[in-house]
Formats: structure tokens, sequence, C-alpha cells
């Protein structure tokens, strides 16, 4: 199986989610520029400040011709994760729902934080337990997820929040502690902190490794549980 | 002879652009004749104190630089030694007078312009480390420095992907109206490609590669660099440079991709004094002439003057040379990255700087006369009769109860925990961070796996103390190196280069150039110890404000190699049971240390001498303790003494510990001797093995309890301890 | 022509900026100020003014949490 | 009484959001546009408005790098 990472300019985590992404599969960096996604798998949108986070994060991003094809692979039920930057480029493309705000501490912050799994069933969650505690290490300035009120409480019943912080471990005003989500047809996954910072136990933890083992199971249909 | 020699602008223009008369003289008979409006700009930034280190160069001569390790040193654009079949490349450079004017944009600018020195050597940077000071906190001047400062420093170094690893902070009256910002980068390049700044190859182009020119920090270099802030600081904003850390990431993808596609000649960063200095140090280097054509150089605003486009400081830009029949794949990959790349002129044999304007010669330099000829000052230095700096305000009594004392200086400025700072910096991007900061005494960071799997490491430090330096500019400054080497020895590190950054007051007042000229050969004399050489660094001068001078601030960064990253330690101690040992030769005393400042007194008085062998024994046995896992805890005892060590062994790790001293007084508590102690943990046989260890208790409970030989004891639990580091300097941060 | 769009975050939507502004008004001596709120300004020269509502809704501004509103010269 | 205090980078400072977002338009399909400049909106509620001057040099503006523009409600 391949992964595609997408490279914007301004990416900055993009390399770090190929390695991450090679522990279990093959991996290909794909060009901001072209709309070819060389029959990758799975498509991961990785963090770092494309364009510089200028005017809003993603929000130029989201306008790359690689984004056009990905939208497509996303409507096709390709699995896509959205990491930090790239989460903030897939709810910008409207392929997740929310915004992502500035912190509420208007700082970035870099911290190791616990994320609850909420939903094991996406095909980046598919190697986790339903309520599983992973560290992994988050840093951001704009972090601070918000959606309406019914929206939140659509996605909530729709099971379409995936992760949320551990009590106490938020680290940007997020509503209802939620870290990540994903689309309706759950295929589409996005979240803030970095699993890929989180694969090898040498530089931290190595629990973001399921997310990427997740997508290999799921794909190679070592069936979800 | 350039057409526009009839705008002279004569004597009184050059002495406005702080050259001295008689410099102006020198330039005129060097020249054969007055120099022209774009001549004159031209030499008063390349003849400036901080382009030309007039008084300075001779004192760096002392300074060792030769080393086996040492792949490139002093005069290129960065130091580099050899680690495990790489080229690790460091430098420390200052960015003081900008960020005292506006700190956000002159701490961000000040980032971007050492990791553009790391990048013209082809390497990719890994880390940035930034040493800060400032004024008391408790001035809302200080606080907003250091709040702008440090969201600067993130905002930059965090947006390109560079991994903000360590750094220090320290607040001293002293630097209320001049603060410190210094920021090393270090960079991992392949020896076999790495670049040089020096332009070869008569017929070769010269390519300016990144953002417009504007009018940016116009005299910057000469007037925010190499004069003292005054009153007016306010005429000098215009001269404020924004950072554009975005640009500046495709600057480095690209050259990256130029230098791993063999594209490249020659490369050099843009810094102070913009294409004037860049150019002419790769002609000097290259011993060779440059034509440049100021028209052809992309502009942000129009109708800039000749003068203006070779001094702008405009950042994110790079010049090269490429030979002719590679420049249209150079415009490719510049493309690619959405990167500005023009062709502004070429390598000439004349050995002159010419700068044209189209058809139209509007300056013409010999290249020697720019970068070799600027007149080297002697200092003229004198021991002060007494100290030079006022006691600060007590905010301590003389006698204070043991535990209250240690709780006041763990919650004071100078020793809480960093956290509100470094949590705005991404500290794990590149996934090499193995011991982030307050994991451990330096970070860590891991190398690509050799043959047997196994990971090599370097590990970086940065420190200073000007308050000792203040006391005793030679050992002030010793101790700083053997601090930085204790915090690697920490990690089980070895030494490989070290960098500083001189942050000193004016060097024409003659106690300022003792003290310049003694830290120096301090500094020399641990590099000497510890058999390293000094790969490069960088000068700050003129650092007063009307209040007189900072404290002499000598800024030391260090590179160290570990042959296994998995192999290193902690700061704090890890589990119950442990044995808990005192290494090495301290024999602290209260002379300029941080309660005798905490108590209202100047920093005067005799340090603690340094019995070198001993010293450096006991950073070897901490060293290879560690090494062959004996040691799972280090830490080197510094600000605060010997309790605040313990404290933060406590604080930092998961459990409490008892240990006993002979004196439970405030010298043998809290007096200091920086770089001469460890802490250590470990299991028991294992430590009590370790050469020169004595132990002293064992981990383990809530509390930190010290005891003395007859029964005297103090005891803190250790959830005060935390609270106390926690909060001290998080309530100037909120 | 030259146009200025005014982007301010959605009524109801947390606003630290604008909080922090509020709260460091006292310490600075300035009283009877309320309601702040912080949030973007673009101006640019355009050719043809029609394309600003959809360049606004595409790009300048996030609708979901963003309100917009453009001035043409003039107005 | 409602004000609007608009706050633009100062001319000849580098304005790296306008330059971006100016370089992205024409790929989004929007030809025609140029002089983009980003700045900041803050919009109160003040009962002097005599302060207004020196909020923005305190505190709104950053005078180094940023000019403001104070609109009253009515302007
Ligand atoms: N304190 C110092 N110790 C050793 N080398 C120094 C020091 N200060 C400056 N240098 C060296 O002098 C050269 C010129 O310094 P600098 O002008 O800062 O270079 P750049 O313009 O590339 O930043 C560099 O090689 C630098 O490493
Ligand atoms: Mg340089």
């Amino acid at each position: 199986m391949r992964i595609g990472v997408v490279r914007f300019p301004g990416s900055c985590d993009e390399t770090d989610a190929l390695d991450a992404c090679s522990l279990v599969a093959d991996a290909e960096l794909l060009w901001h520029g072209s709309t070819d996604l060389d029959a990758v798998d799975a498509v991961v949108v990785p963090g770092g400040f494309s364009y510089g986070d200028y005017l809003r994060p993603g929000a130029i991003a989201r306008f790359s011709p690689v984004m056009e094809a990905v939208a497509k692979f996303a409507a096709d039920g390709g699995p896509v994760l959205g990491i930090c930057n790239g989460f903030q480029v897939l709810c910008e493309a409207g392929l997740l729902p929310g915004a992502l705000l500035p912190n509420d501490s208007l700082r970035f912050v870099c911290r190791q934080v616990d994320l609850i799994v909420e939903r094991p069933t996406t095909p980046w969650t598919a190697a986790c337990d339903a309520g599983e505690r992973l560290s992994i290490p988050s840093k951001h300035a704009n972090g601070r997820w918000y959606a309406d009120p019914d929206t939140v409480a659509r996605l909530e019943s729709n099971g379409q929040v995936v992760f949320r912080y551990a009590p106490g471990e938020n680290p940007n005003g997020s509503v209802a502690d939620i870290a990540g989500v994903c689309s309706e047809q759950g295929n589409v996954v996005g979240l803030m902190p970095h699993p890929e910072h989180a694969v090898d136990s040498l530089t931290g933890s190595a629990d973001g490794l399921k997310l990427f083992s997740s997508v290999l199971k799921e794909r190679t249909g070592a069936g979800i549980s | 002879m350039p057409a526009s020699a009839d705008s002279i602008p004569g004597r009184e223009r050059a002495i406005e652009l702080a050259l001295t008369g008689a410099e102006y003289d020198s330039i005129v008979e060097l020249l054969g004749r007055e120099p022209n409006e774009v001549e004159l700009a031209m030499y008063s930034l390349l003849w400036s104190e901080h382009c030309a280190y007039k008084h300075s160069k001779k004192v760096l001569r002392r300074l060792p630089t030769e080393g086996e390790r040492l792949l490139l040193g002093v005069g290129e654009n960065a130091g580099a030694v050899g680690v495990a079949g790489l080229a690790v490349a460091f430098k420390v450079e200052s960015h003081n007078h900008p960020s005292a004017v506006e700190p956000f944009q002159g701490a961000a600018t000040g980032v971007g312009g050492i990791l553009r020195d790391v990048i013209a050597l082809g390497a990719r940077p890994v880390a940035m480390l930034d040493s800060l000071r400032f004024g008391y906190p408790s001035s809302a001047r200080s606080r907003w420095l250091l709040d702008r400062a440090v969201a600067g420093i993130g905002h930059y170094g965090n947006s390109i992907g560079v991994p903000t690893v360590g750094g220090e902070i320290h607040f001293d009256p002293s630097y209320e109206s001049n603060c410190l910002v210094n920021a090393m980068c270090v960079g991992i390049a392949d020896p076999d490609r790495l670049m040089r700044c020096a332009a070869t190859g008569v017929g070769n182009r010269v390519i300016l590669m990144g953002a417009l020119t504007g009018r940016d920090g116009i005299g910057g270099a000469s007037v925010l660099a190499s004069t003292e802030l005054g009153e007016d600081d306010a005429d000098k904003r215009p001269t404020v440079q924004i950072g554009d850390p975005f640009a500046e990431k495709k600057v480095l993808e690209a050259c990256l991709e130029l230098i791993d596609s063999d594209l490249l000649v020659a490369l050099q960063d843009l810094g102070a004094a913009g294409l004037t200095s860049s150019a002419s140090e790769m002609a000097a280097q290259g011993e060779v002439g440059l034509d440049v054509d100021v028209a052809k150089v992309p502009l942000r605003e129009a109708d800039m003057e000749p003068f203006e486009i070779m001094v702008s400081e405009s950042q994110e830009r790079m010049l090269a040379i490429v030979e002719p029949s590679k420049v249209d794949a150079v415009k490719a990959i510049c493309d690619k990255w959405e990167l500005l790349c023009t062709d502004i002129g070429v390598v000439t044999d004349t050995r002159h700087m010419r700068i044209f304007r189209g058809e139209e010669l509007v300056g013409d330099i010999p290249v020697t006369t720019l970068v070799d000829d600027c007149p080297l000052y002697d200092l003229a230095p004198e021991k002060p009769a007494q100290g030079l700096y006022p006691a600060p305000p007590a905010d301590l009594p003389d006698r204070g109860d043991t535990a209250e004392t240690l709780l006041a200086l763990l919650a004071g400025a100078n020793i809480a925990s960093r956290v509100p700072v470094f949590e705005q910096y991404d500290s794990i991007v590149q996934a090499r961070t193995v011991r982030r900061p307050d994991d451990a005494d330096a970070a860590v960071l891991a190398l690509p796996a050799g043959e047997d799997g196994t990971r090599p490491a370097i590990a970086v430090s940065i420190d200073g103390n000007g308050r000792r330096v203040a006391a005793d500019p030679n050992g002030g400054a010793l101790e700083a190196v053997l601090e930085c080497a204790a915090n690697l020895a920490c990690v089980g590190a070895q030494p490989l280069g070290l960098t500083n950054c001189l942050n000193f007051g004016n060097p024409e007042k003659p106690h300022t150039a003792w003290q310049l000229i003694e830290a120096v050969d301090g500094l020399a004399k641990g590099c000497e110890a510890l058999g390293i050489p000094v790969v490069g660094g960088n000068v700050s001068l003129y650092n007063e404000g009307p209040d007189g001078p900072i404290l002499p601030t000598p800024v030391v960064g260090m590179v160290g190699e570990m042959p296994d990253a998995s192999v290193t330690s902690t700061s704090g101690f890890a589990r119950e049971g442990l044995a808990i040992a005192l290494v090495g030769p301290f024999e602290p005393s209260l002379v300029a240390s941080e309660l005798a400042a905490r108590r209202g007194n100047a920093p005067e008085g005799v340090l603690p001498s340094v019995a070198l062998e001993s010293v450096l024994a006991a950073h070897a046995a901490v060293r290879d303790g560690v090494r062959s896992g004996a040691i799972e805890s280090a830490h080197d005892i510094s600000e605060g003494g010997l309790a605040v060590a313990l404290a933060e062994c406590v604080a930092l790790g998961s459990v409490g510990c008892a240990v006993e001293v002979p004196e439970l007084d405030d010298v043998s508590l809290f007096g200091e001797a920086p770089g001469r102690g460890f802490i250590v943990s470990g299991s028991r046989e294992l430590v009590e093995a370790i050469p020169g260890a004595v132990v002293i208790g064992d981990t383990g409970g809530p509390n930190l309890t010290i005891t003395d030989s007859d029964g005297e004891r103090v005891s803190v639990a250790a959830a005060d301890l935390r609270e106390a580091r926690d909060g001290g300097l998080r309530r100037f941060l909120p | 022509m030259k146009a200025r769009v005014l982007i301010r975050p959605k009524q109801g939507i947390l606003d630290p900026q604008g909080q922090t502004v509020e709260r460091a008004l006292p310490a600075l001596g300035f009283t009877g100020i309320s309601n702040v709120s912080v949030g973007r300004l673009v101006e640019l020269e355009v050719a043809d003014a029609s394309q600003l509502e959809s360049l606004c809704e595409q790009l300048l501004a996030n609708t979901l949490i963003e309100d917009f509103e453009i001035q043409l010269d003039g107005d």
C-alpha cells in the first residue's frame, strides 16, 4: 500500500509525516501544484505553516491544485488524514466540519497531551479501541476547533467526533474538548495534535503510530474489529 | 572613476554616518579621491563596528580556532565540526538593539538572520537556541520585551519548521533599557557539500535570490548596531524590519535543493549591510571583483537610490555565484519554490566592487579597502577601582528561614520554570528531539542510524552569567564555558566546539575594554582546557543605556557528541530507591550568587577558584556514568546552589529525596560554583563506583529533606517546590 | 478602484483578542470602553468590483466564523 | 458611541500577508486585483472619544510599523 503526503510551500511536518507513513507502508510526497495523486491508497495533509498561515491558516493552501484531487479522492471514499495545518486546510476546504480559531491563550502552545479515541471505526483509528488514551504532542497557535452548537450536536450524534482531549488537557479552548473530527462518511479525519511526532519512544511516545497502522489494517482488509 | 562622482557628500556626511574624520581621511587616501554617495554608504557600513569588528578583532585573536574535529572555522558564515560522518554547523548571533526597539520583529529577524548563516553553508537548520536578558520583570517594559521577544522567536522558528530546543533567560536591572536577544542555530550538512562564500570563476554570474528589496533597516548596521541607544530611539524606528518566515522557508528549501543539484559555486546570506556586505565578502574571499547592476535588483518600492539598494537590509535574501550554463537550472528551482531569482551581475578579475545603474557606473571600490583596510583599534583597558554595578534592590532578608529562602529562590524569575517560555516554541519538529527542554540539562538530537543500527546524537546547550562575569570577567567567562560543558556531560555528551556572542558595553571606555579582554581570555582558557575550538560567533558592543552599561555578558553555545541517542539521562529523579551522589570539586561561595543578588548585594568579590583538572575529571566521570547507564539522572549545580539543584531534581522528577550534607548554612546550601558540581542518581552500587562520587542520600518520599551531621534538618514537600517553581515566571506571562 | 473589506468575528464566538484589549484598558487608565472586537482589514485595488463578494466568501473571510463588509471607494 | 479603528502596515514596510495573498489570487481565478494589504480592524464602544488617539498609540497599533485611522460612528 502507498500513502501520499501533500507538500505545500510552508509545510514543515511533511517529511516527518512521510517517515511515519514509511513505517507502515510505502510513502511519497505529493507536490501542491500537481493534480495527480499518483494512485496512492491514502492521503495525509501534513502540519506546518502553508503559505505562512497568512490571512487564515489553510485559507490559501486549500486552493492548491492538489486539493481538488484530494477532494475527489475523499468523495470516492479514499482515506484522508489532516494533521494540524492539514486539519485547518481540510476545514477551510469544507472537507471537514468546523473551523480552527486562535488558541484562547493567543499563544503558540507546544505540549504533550493525552487524547481519547472517541470513534475507533474510521480508517485512521481502526487499530484503536474506543476510549483508548493516546499520548501525542500538540503544537499550534490556531487550534481552537469551533462549530455552532447545532453542528456540534449533530456531529456528536453522528459519531463524527473522533478524538477528544482528555479532561484537563485541552490546550487551546476547543469546543467540548474536541481534538479531531471526521467527515460524514468517516473516511476524512482531521486532528490538531501530531501523531507523526509520536511514532518512536526514542523521541517521546509511539502512540501516534496507531493512526498509521490503522489505515494499513483498514486498507489491506485486515478487517476492522 | 564613477560617473556620479560629481555628487560628493564629504566629510561631515561621513561623520553623520558614524565614521570618524580620520576614517574618512583614510578612505579618501585608499580611494585616491573622495567617495561619492554610493561609495560612502558602503564604507560607512562595512567600516562600522558591527561589520568590521574595529574594537574586537585584535582581542578575538586570543581565541583558539583549531581542532581536529573542525571542518569550517571562523571567517565563514558559521563554523562546523564533524560528527558521525556529518558536518554540524552552528553559530550564535545577537539582535540586541533591534529587539530593544521592536522586540517581536527584532527577535524574529534575529532568528531569521542566524538561520541564513547556517543555510549559507548548505546545512539544514535542525535546532535553534536562544539566550535572553531583560531588566527585572517587575518592570512593565521588561515584561513587554520578554513577552514580545519570546513571541517573535517562536513565530519565526515555529513557522519555518526548525525546533527551538533550548535557551536561557536572565533578569538583571542592568538590562532594563538594553535587553539582549542572542539566537543560536545548529545545522546538519553533508561534509562534501559544505558551501563556501568565496566568489570564484571570472565570468560566473551573481544571482540574488529571495525577497524583494525595500528600504528596510537602511543604515541599520551602522545606526542601530553600533551606537548606544539614546532618547531618540524613535527616529530610528522607521528602520524596523519585518520578518517573513514563509519567504525564508522557501529560501531554505530552494537553497538546499540547489546545492544538492550541484548548481552553486558559492552562497552567502544577506545580513547586516545587505548586498554591500555579502557581495564584498564574497569578492574578498575569492580574491576577485564583482560588477553589480542595481537596476536589475527587484524592488518593493519604486525610486530607490542606488545607495539604498546597496545597503538595504531587507530580510530573506541570499546571494549566489553560478556558472553561466547553470543559471537556467537555478531559475527553474527557484520558480518551483515561488522564489524570486535575478541575475544582477558578474564575477570579474578587477578585484573592484563596481556598482552600475544600467550602463552608468555609480560606484567603484577596491574590494580590499572595503573588507580588509578598515582600521582596527587597540583597546585601552583599565581595571575599574571599584565595582561598576549598583546593588540591586533587596527582596530577601539577610537571615531567613532556610525553607522559605529555598522557595523564594525557586519562585524567583531567574530560577523559576521556563515552561511559559519554551511552550511557545515547537521543540519537536523534524523528529530528532530525544530530550526536550526540562527533560535534561542539554537538548539531545538524534542523528541517522549508522551501519550497526544505533543512532548517534548531538547535544546542544547555551549559557552565560553576566553577574559572575561582572565580578570577575576572566573567571566568570571561564565558568560559562565550564557550565555549558557540564550541561553536555549531564546527557553523556563530549564537547566538540564552541560558539560565542560577546555582549558588552562601549569598548572605548577603559573598564569595558578590560572586561572584554579578560572575558575573551577566560573563554580561551576554557576552550583550551576542553581542547575544543571556537568555530565562530558574534560581537555586540555599545550595549549601554542612559543608566549605564549592561553586565558584561559573553554567551557560550556548545555542541557535543553522543555515541547512542538512546543512552542518556534526565535532570529529574526518575524513581524511588536510587542513590544520590555529589560529583565534582564543588566549593561554593555566595559571591555574585542569585541569593546575594536577592539580598541586595552588588555583583562583586572573588569567585571560587577553578581546579581545572578535577573539574574536567568530574565532567568525564558524569559523561562516562551516563554512557554506561550507571547514572540515570544528572543535573549540574548552578544558580541557587546545591539546595536549588536538589529541588529541581525533585520538581522535574517523580519522587522526593533525603540527603545529608556537612553544614546547613547559606553557603553550602545556596552558594554557587558553576560548572564544577553535579547531582547524579542511579542504583547504589553503580553510583558508588563513579570516580569522585560522594553518595549523599537516596530518592524517595514526598519531600525534599536535607539534614546535616548534627541532625539539623529542612524539609519541603515536592508539591510546594513545584508550585513555587512553576509560578515564578508564569505570573509575568499570563 | 480602491476597495476595503472589514472582517469581524461572528457574534457569540469567543474573541480572546478583543477580551485581551479590554482587560488591558484599566491598567493604562482608559475607562468607559466596552465591546471591543478585533478583526481583519483587507484593502486592495480591484478592476472589476463584482468579484469582491465571491473573493470574500471564498478567500478573505471564513463565513463560519467571520462576517465581512465590503466598502468601495466613495462609501 | 461606536468607534472603528483601521490599522494598516506603514507605507514601505514589508507586508508579507498582503504580498502572499496578492500572489495567490491569479491561481484562484481572481484577476485585476493589486496593492493588497492586510491589517487589523478594531471596533469598540467608547464613552469619551477623545481617548481614542492615545489608545491607538499605546495599545491598539504598533506605531513603529503600523498606521491607524479612527472612524467614529457617522463617519
Ligand atoms: N566572538 C566571536 N568569536 C569567534 N568568532 C567570531 C566572533 N564574532 C565574530 N566572529 C566571526 O567573525 C566572522 C564575521 O562575523 P559576522 O559579521 O557576524 O558574520 P555574518 O555577517 O556572516 O553574520 C564570522 O566568521 C564569525 O563567526
Ligand atoms: Mg553571514
